[in-house]
């Protein structure tokens, strides 16, 4: 498994039966391959679909979020995009799992703009961390070495304080309010390893291998 | 059934400076053969309103190749380069605004509202410049609402009385959009004799004009 | 499919002091059933939130006649004399409410917003202990957000997931509710295998049990 | 034909080809009896449905804003609450035609509550009066000789500033910035008859025999 397989694996270990989950691009659209035989999620697209299904190449008036075509499971439905943030932001969405640019030990995410370089937008992206109830972030540990968990974001925000776990090919790490604790270290790896690609400071108490690894 | 619109008809109602709302996400639901029309109107300095930038050929983004907009409103404009650029060489303003703040907005402009608070965007430039008001002591932010011009709807089964439901995910920012503008103009992706009333997303007093193709 | 529940266990939901959402205007989409499951339970010091007050009995006008209300809340009482007699003997609060601004309310609770601005209500009673705000130069009521423990859903056809559409005028304030509250319980009015996905109104997942009655 | 009669007649000369209408309970009610042939009203009742069609005995699960079993005509379409009040306080409704306890020359309106005597709630009326692009009182001219047009509302308002018209049996009065413009007068009265009838002042300028009568 690479490491964009690995997070991809651990997170879908996150999600519940049941559960009502809304997929970033990315690495997040990674997740589903992963998820155990018989685990029921039910996808959302913000775009406007409750049942989300895997991709197509048929002929469709179905797109994801990503403008890709998809399709639509038994029992899905279209909605508009109100309804689509009224689930998002009314809290009826179980998880969201997004990728990253910069996440920091207050549980704030930056993920949509580098200034002077890149304005992509924040699409739905403010909606779903401030609105969902489980905050995931999907992301590399570091970028090219350079540690994305900081102990304080430098980019503009996505939110602030919202992030609950963060899914890297490392670790997994809870936010807290005392702060960021380690609570799980992939076998290829050691402890002083996380810790030193890790700007932000990690508590450290009971640490396990990563699980399904 | 409301007043069919002929190409000519419809480009007599564009102007410079309008207003205009145009459905879809990523051209999903945007109504292109009225975005073709208003590229070959050749009006100019439109203040547009949808969820992204469309692509470079396709969707709003062709407004933009041709340099018909003074200002975007919108969530992403990731997909489309030539937005980007034009903002980056102040050719053109750009409003990025959180998805579903505006959604509502566009909401409120149609359902006569003053605007919404929502959390979304609180202590991020999104906040700049609006008002912050306290409920039940939590902050939100004010969000105010956007009204146009004209809306073009896309995606849409029209009936015959010119009730608008949605192909699959084509509907999203359609029916707010179609309560949110002086003039309603629909391209109809299929055309119905009628639309169970239990399925009508949009009701026909709210569509202004259908266009209806020249053979 | 959602939980299906019997008339014990919704009873066993239930418990004195509870905020409940009831779809309905008028009793069209009210699920008399659950109601009366309600009455039988005896709870009390219910937070009614519903359209109006029903019928003396029928709707959630048999909760008061039952004498299980502490507070309604509702844009309308003149059809049931229990709830004017109740309020005037100071048995029960009443709050009124402008109906789009109740329905606006219900939404805003369910869509996570801090609430909405209208100009409903402006320059009388309903403006009392309201903050006033202003939005490009006029004045709007900050109407904050409603939730519920429960709500109590009519009106529905259901199908084998638990998506949700409803029969005609039973939709009201049906949809809005099942959106606001914790728990979401539905009296299905009809049930069917499948709704085409284009048609249904509320998805399964926000529908958290569909009362079975017991042959 | 009686006052009610009158008053139902001369609004539905109000009404355009076209229009979208919503019509409170009472003479309202008795609009849609006085159309003329060919005119296509289409008539929004508030609980949630657009093309409302005349009362019916049968079955059905469709009630119009009082509760009465009715029908939808065709074109028509049930919607939710939230849309219903969209349409009604967006100003998608072109006319709304309403009951009145007090109507004044500042075009306030007191509709709903007789404080300490009779308090049924606003329903929806608050938000048609605020709504509507054009409201309509439709209103014996007094009450058993009592004047119900005054200079200054004294009941709780439904809304302040938003009548355009007051029709009752008597005269056909409008609202403007400078006061209230008398129109109209029917055929069996004089103008000085509605003027004593009236407690707020009337401007009377070009008044004209009440059209339809």
């Amino acid at each position: 498994m690479d490491e964009k397989q690995i997070i991809a694996k651990r997170i879908a270990m996150e999600l519940q039966d049941g559960n009502l989950v809304n997929l970033g691009i990315g690495i997040p659209g990674l997740v589903p391959n992963y998820l155990e035989e018989g685990k029921k999620i039910v996808f959302q697209a913000e775009n406007g679909v409750v049942g989300l299904g895997p991709l197509t190449d048929e002929d469709t008036y179905l797109v994801n979020a990503s403008g890709m075509k998809a399709t639509i499971l038994p029992g899905g439905a279209y909605i508009d995009s109100l309804l689509s943030f009224s689930l998002i932001r009314g809290g009826h969405i179980d998880v969201t799992v997004l990728g990253a640019l910069e996440v920091d030990a207050e549980g704030s995410l930056a993920s949509w703009i580098i200034p002077g370089k890149k304005v992509p937008g924040m699409g739905g992206a403010m909606d779903l961390v401030m609105g969902a109830r489980k905050v995931i972030i999907a992301t590399t540990h570091t970028n090219k070495g350079k540690p994305k968990i900081l102990s304080k974001c430098t980019l503009p925000l996505t939110a602030a304080h919202q992030v609950d776990l963060i899914v890297t090919e490392m670790a997994v790490i809870s936010v807290e309010p005392d702060g960021l604790h380690l609570l799980e270290v992939h076998p290829d790896y050691s402890v002083d390893d996380v810790v030193n690609a890790t700007e932000a400071k990690l508590i450290v108490e009971k640490v396990e291998t990563m699980k399904g690894m | 059934m409301k007043a069919e619109i002929s190409a000519k008809e419809f480009k007599n109602l564009l102007k410079d400076g309008l207003t205009i709302m145009v459905g879809g996400f990523l051209t999903n639901g945007t109504p292109e053969k009225l975005v073709d029309l208003v590229v070959e109107s050749k009006v100019k300095d439109l203040v547009i309103i949808c969820n992204d930038g469309g692509y470079e050929n396709a969707g709003v983004g062709k407004l933009f190749t041709n340099n018909q907009v003074k200002k975007l409103i919108a969530s992403h404009i990731g997909t489309n380069p030539v937005v980007g650029d034009l903002m980056q060489e102040g050719e053109i303003e750009v409003e990025l605004l959180p998805q579903g703040s505006l959604a509502e907005k566009i909401r409120a402009g149609g359902a006569g509202l003053g605007g919404i608070l929502t959390p979304t965007g609180l202590d991020t430039v999104v906040q700049n410049g609006k008002q912050i008001i306290e409920v039940q002591g939590k902050r939100y932010l004010l969000e105010e609402p956007l009204t146009a011009d004209m809306a073009l709807i896309g995606g849409a089964v029209v009936d015959k009385y010119g009730n608008l439901r949605y192909l699959q995910t084509t509907r999203n920012f359609n029916p707010i959009m179609a309560l949110a503008s002086d003039k309603v103009v629909v391209e109809p992706f299929e055309t119905v004799d009628e639309i169970d009333p239990e399925c009508v997303i949009t009701p026909y007093p709210l569509v202004d004009y259908v266009y209806r193709e020249e053979k």
